[in-house]
């Protein structure tokens, strides 16, 4: 692995202590990142706690052909994105740079298919405000999380995949040697983002079948 | 870890050049990712802020002199308290001693040459910049006057002033924060040089270790909880709109659910600071190093469950307001160990009356007070005839100025000839600390007693019977803002005309004094090894019976 | 030399056969777990469906989490942290709800 | 204005509250005395130079030190805690008969609505001797009403009600106010609490010019707002009769049940599709903004004095 020396950073002694620290560093921003969530997770079970009848009634508007897509793609992405990952750590470039941007597109078509789900609510004016179509008021209060949890989770996505393109244009274009140090973070983070996802398609999607 | 070798540490014979001399120029500071340097960055930021918070309460101050006011309407007044929550909460206390004196210290004190992601570090810097920027763009575009708690549905609906950019500039410097926090998780686990083990940190790199928990867990509810406000105020989801249904009691849990261990966050890192500042200048092993370390730790986690006593008449349930206030009970027992412990540290030492030490027992004082007017506010009948009153804004002042500020004064006397190889002057930093413990107390102490009486906080205009508590509150921030200047002019003056410091002044034990005054790039020498306990003053279960500093032993070697 | 190139093409490929197939079987059982997820949505339980589905989703996460993030092979510290943003987490519902939960309006 | 407006101990609870604070005083006192004091002696003998004799301190003492003080300290909390909680407990329950004056808050003033159909704004007067039991909601943004003689405070949220209650044991004109920032003239959001002999309230409500109460507020309101076309026992729509429905439990059609309290009967008005009850069809219309808070709270008390009649013919 001498040649994977050139991705070792200031102030680590060696490579393998400086992939730990950043699996370590990642991990912690991500107990982060779960509190962020949590609190949005916890407004929605309180309200609907109170409100059962409303939000069944909302989340049965969702669109759940998009929504089962999407869960598809994702779930397909961490796959690649585990294979990136190990190619990178035993030096299989070719693998690596063909599971990167695997996941890349992936999360890419993610957001198309979003976006597409995004405009047919607009169309059916899904959006709180005094012309949304539906009843009871709590309707609304759904509709609003379903905004907030899916655009930030589309932020969030967006951030993933300009990293994964990133490491990919360093390990394409050999500024980096292809190891795991360097996408270890990467690639904890992508799954997190998964994750989220895997806990907003029951909550928006399946909430309201019948 | 006990067989790594720092490739970065210099050989033995490389010196000279202090981090200072590693590059003159504006760029050189704005892009170096040596921890030293930007400690120095957020050092001038944040008092920066300070002063602009300062004036804005100074202006508060003056305006209540007189009880139907004396040159601002009542919008300009509501603005000027909310600036100055804002800027003094997360632009000051939030970062204070972890950005400055944590990024600069810690690292040297675990024996590493630099925090665990340098460039992150930097980054979290310019957030600071970045959220500062939003906050500076609301105080010129005509200010925010929702307080700095952003009620809802106040601050979603009714407000008419610029709520989502002062959110916005909150949420951003709250990335700050978790950066740091991250930063210094990692590097406590993975940098700590050989023979610094767990319990050999010293109190100060502990108290870093459980505030950046509390940060890295926190502060993103906050940023959510601020998100969702600007949410529903932007684009009119109605996340806490009463009228669909929403609870506007929500907001204020997950609010405080940042906002009290934010208390936390300000008040751990100065335990830290004063734990060291007492060993050293008593000549004294903390007493008791390990309830020390289980109480920072038990603060830091039970910190997260008392959040309700913020909202004991806020419509919360009375069964969630018994609990709220148990749990509040409880953690006031670590820090009740904290402040024997180091009341117990002085016995048998050799104490000296340094500037530094004068500013850590204002400190013990202050926060003696601060925490037992806590009991008061945990004790919910207590608590609904004082919430919202006089009485909770001096509380909360007298743990986070007079005990915060005090302890972030006795670490920047403390550590100033370590940072900047130069000696201020003792004995205005010795006047200025008295004037500074005077002063605090002359400004709260009648808050104290007209917030008993019933004087509510946040009011423009009062009823005259409370006008000479007012008077004397604002005498004493005269008091106080003059004790403030007084640092300012007289470590600037060390900078340029200063007695050069020798390389340990204060014959303190710890690591970071193992090196030169102010310290090379790469922090030491030669590689460090740890091979003591931490304040290894004096043998252990024994004082010297002379008063002989040089017998402090350092706790490394390193030099 | 032709020899040992496909010697380690052999290997390669013998090595990104063992690279896909663990994470392979991870991602079929997610596969699976969320069809068994969105049939039950439309099965007339009642009132348990969003349980059952979120309960789906936590095995989904638990899978994710051990087996792709590979929590199983990772240091006890990491694990510390993991379940340190869970016991977070379940705190602030724990305290929330405990409001919510008994106020009598 | 004089301080004995904020100080006076008004109530028995103000007086319990007084003695919880003097306790905590006198302990908080004692516990600064004891830590400054110790920093002084410790000062005095072991300044730097001193030739005062510095010997051991055995390890194990220093343990038991500390676990003594920690167990000391933990226990004195407790029963601080026990002794607040139990004046909080003995506080909370609200009394079964009490007068009820229902308070509207709003940016920036107070209204008030008596029983008997007396309306003020920024001035409360209340009997002495009697329980007086204040239901709040707001119109707006939070507000607070902080009565200091009687050491009460609460939030008024908008769309809830929130309750405060007290027996006011001393006669006297009090200072009330709001203790929740509530924008501009929060600080002027102000009163008096006029608290009088029950003869004298007696006295002064019947001078009050308003001639009605406020059921029979609510009775005209009823009808003149359409809901006696349904809600009557003879009426060809099917809708619940209202007599007798206050304070009992209601089946919802969602499959839950509710306590038919104030808050549930307003979100009948204004929230009709989550509160139907069970068997009866969704034609209740929404009345948001057709009726504001004061006359939900009148009609809120004529559905009231049904069920008060009802139980009144029951007993005979």
């Amino acid at each position: 692995m001498s040649d994977a020396a050139g991705a070792l950073r200031e102030p680590w002694p060696n490579l393998q202590l400086q992939r730990q620290g950043v699996g370590l560093g990642m991990w912690m921003f991500l107990a982060s990142e779960v509190l962020f969530f949590a609190a949005l997770f916890c407004g929605y079970a309180v309200y609907r706690s109170f409100n059962a009848e409303a939000f069944r009634i909302a989340s049965a508007h969702t669109e759940i052909v998009y929504g089962s897509i999407n869960t598809v793609l994702l779930l397909t992405s961490s796959l690649t994105m585990t294979v990136a990952l190990r190619a990178a750590t035993v030096q299989l470039r070719g693998l690596t740079l063909f599971c990167l941007a695997a996941t890349a597109a992936l999360g890419a078509a993610f957001l198309v298919c979003k976006g597409l789900e995004y405009h047919e609510d607009l169309k059916q004016h899904l959006f709180p405000g005094p012309h949304f179509p539906l009843s009871p008021p709590a309707t609304q209060m759904f509709w609003g999380f379903y905004w907030i949890m899916t655009g930030i989770h589309a932020v969030h996505l967006t951030g993933g995949i300009l990293v994964v393109l990133l490491v990919f244009t360093l390990f394409k274009r050999r500024t980096v040697p292809v190891q795991g140090s360097t996408m270890e973070g990467v690639a904890i983070y992508w799954h997190f983002v998964d994750s989220v996802w895997l806990v907003l398609y029951p909550l928006l999607y399946l909430a309201g079948r019948p | 870890m006990t067989d790594v070798t720092l490739p970065f540490a210099p050989p033995l014979d490389a010196g000279g050049g202090s981090y200072l001399d590693e590059g003159h120029t504006i760029l050189s500071w704005l892009t170096t990712t040596d921890h030293k340097r930007i400690a120095i960055l957020y050092a001038l930021s944040i008092t920066l802020f300070f002063f602009i918070g300062g004036v804005a309460i100074g202006l508060v101050r003056l305006e209540l002199i007189s009880p139907t006011g004396l040159f601002l309407t009542s919008d300009e007044y509501n603005r000027l308290f909310t600036i100055h929550g804002i800027i003094m909460v997360w632009f000051f206390l939030v970062p204070s001693i972890p950005a400055t004196m944590g990024n600069f210290i810690l690292p040297m004190m675990i024996g590493a040459p630099d925090v665990a992601f340098p460039r992150l570090n930097l980054l979290s810097w310019y957030l600071y910049v970045g959220g500062a920027a939003f906050t500076v763009y609301v105080l010129l575009s005509g200010g925010v006057d929702t307080g700095w708690t952003f009620y809802p549905p106040f601050s979603s609906d009714y407000s008419h002033s610029n709520v989502i950019a002062a959110a916005a500039g909150v949420f951003v410097v709250g990335f700050s924060s978790i950066a740091t926090g991250v930063n210094f998780l990692a590097t406590i686990h993975m940098l700590r040089c050989p023979g610094m083990t767990w319990f050999r940190l010293p109190l100060f790199a502990w108290s870093m270790y459980v505030v950046s928990m509390v940060m890295v867990l926190a502060t993103p509810v906050l940023a959510m909880s601020l998100l969702l406000i600007s949410a529903e105020r932007y684009f009119g989801l109605p996340i806490f709109d009463p009228r669909a249904g929403g609870d506007p009691l929500l907001f204020q849990h997950l609010f405080w659910f940042y906002s009290h261990p934010a208390v936390y966050i300000m008040i751990l890192p100065a335990m830290g600071v004063v734990s060291e500042v007492f060993a050293c200048f008593a000549r004294r092993r903390v007493f008791g190093y390990g309830f020390m370390v289980f109480s920072l730790m038990t603060i830091g986690v039970v910190g997260f469950m008392v959040w309700g006593h913020h909202m004991f008449v806020a419509g919360q349930s009375p069964l969630a307001n018994l609990v709220f206030s148990f749990l509040s009970f409880i953690v006031a027992v670590p820090s009740a160990i904290k402040v024997f412990n180091w009341t117990a540290t002085l016995y048998r030492g050799h104490i000296g009356f340094e500037a530094p030490m004068i500013y850590a027992l204002g400190f013990l004082g202050l926060f003696t007070i601060g925490g037992l007017t806590g009991l008061f506010l945990a004790s919910v009948p207590i608590d609904i005839a004082t919430t919202d009153s006089y009485f909770v804004v001096a509380h909360f002042h007298t743990i986070m100025v007079g005990g915060t500020v005090s302890a972030f004064m006795a670490g920047i006397h403390y550590w100033w000839p370590k940072v900047t190889g130069k000696l201020y002057n003792e004995f205005w930093a010795q006047f200025a600390a008295i004037t500074m413990f005077l002063g605090f107390n002359v400004t709260f102490l009648p808050q104290f007693v007209m917030g008993w009486l019933g004087m509510p906080r946040r009011y423009h205009y009062y009823p005259d019977v409370f006008q000479i508590w007012h008077i004397l509150s604002s005498g004493g921030a005269v008091i106080l803002a003059v004790a403030y200047l007084m640092p300012l002019v007289y470590l600037t003056w060390s900078l340029f005309y200063g007695e050069k410091s020798p390389g340990n002044p204060w014959h303190a034990t710890g690591l970071e004094w193992q090196t030169p005054s102010p310290p090379p790039k790469s922090n030491f020498l030669r590689p460090p090894r740890v091979n003591a306990e931490p304040y290894d003053y004096h043998d252990f279960g024994r004082a010297e019976e002379t008063g002989d500093e040089s017998r402090a032993r350092p706790q490394g070697d390193a030099s | 030399m032709s020899q040992n190139e496909t010697r380690g093409r052999q290997r390669n490929s013998a090595l990104t056969w063992r690279l896909w197939r663990g994470p392979g079987l991870t991602w079929l059982a997610l596969l699976a777990l969320f069809a068994v997820s969105l049939g039950s949505a439309y099965a007339p339980l009642g009132v348990g469906n969003l349980e059952i589905n979120l309960f789906i989703a936590a095995i989904m996460i638990a899978l994710l989490v051990t087996f792709l993030m590979d929590l199983k092979n990772a240091r006890t510290i990491v694990r510390v942290v993991a379940a340190a943003g869970l016991f977070w987490t379940i705190l602030m519902f724990a305290l929330v709800f405990n409001d919510y939960l008994s106020r009598t309006y | 204005m004089n301080i004995s407006q904020f100080t006076t101990e008004a109530s028995d609870y103000a007086v319990k509250v007084d003695h919880l604070f003097y306790l905590e005083s006198i302990i908080s006192g004692l516990v600064v005395l004891l830590v400054s004091g110790l920093i002084i002696v410790f000062f005095a003998l072991y300044y730097r130079g001193s030739s005062t004799p510095r010997g051991e301190v055995p390890e194990r003492k220093s343990h038991e030190i500390e676990i003594g003080w920690t167990v000391a300290t933990l226990f004195s909390f407790l029963f601080l805690f026990w002794w607040a909680a139990s004046d909080q407990l003995t506080a909370l329950a609200p009394p079964k008969q009490a007068l009820e004056i229902h308070v509207v808050a709003k940016q920036w003033m107070w209204r008030f609505q008596h029983p008997s159909g007396a309306r003020e704004i920024d001035e409360l007067h209340v009997p002495a001797h009697t329980n007086v039991r204040l239901a709040m909601t707001s119109q707006d943004v939070i507000h607070d009403l902080y009565l200091p003689a009687l050491r009460l405070k609460q939030d008024i949220l908008p769309d809830r009600y929130t309750y405060e209650w007290f027996n006011a044991t001393k006669t006297g004109i009090f200072h009330f106010t709001c203790a929740e920032f509530c924008g501009t003239d929060h600080s002027i959001m102000a009163g008096s609490l006029v608290i009088m002999t029950p003869e004298d309230y007696a006295r002064w409500t019947a001078a009050q010019p308003e001639g009605d109460d406020l059921a029979h507020q609510g009775k005209a309101l009823f009808h003149s707002l359409g809901c006696s076309g349904c809600h009557t026992p003879g009426s060809s729509v099917h809708a619940p009769d209202l007599h007798g429905v206050y304070g009992h439990v209601v089946h919802l059609s969602d499959g839950s049940t509710r306590v038919a309290d104030e808050a549930y009967l307003r979100d009948c008005m204004l929230l009709p599709d989550t509160t139907r009850v069970a068997g009866f069809p969704p034609i209740m219309p929404n009345f948001t903004g057709a009726v504001d808070e004061g006359q939900i709270f009148e009609l809120v008390a004529y559905i009231k004095s049904l069920s008060a009649d009802q139980d009144a013919g029951a007993q005979e």
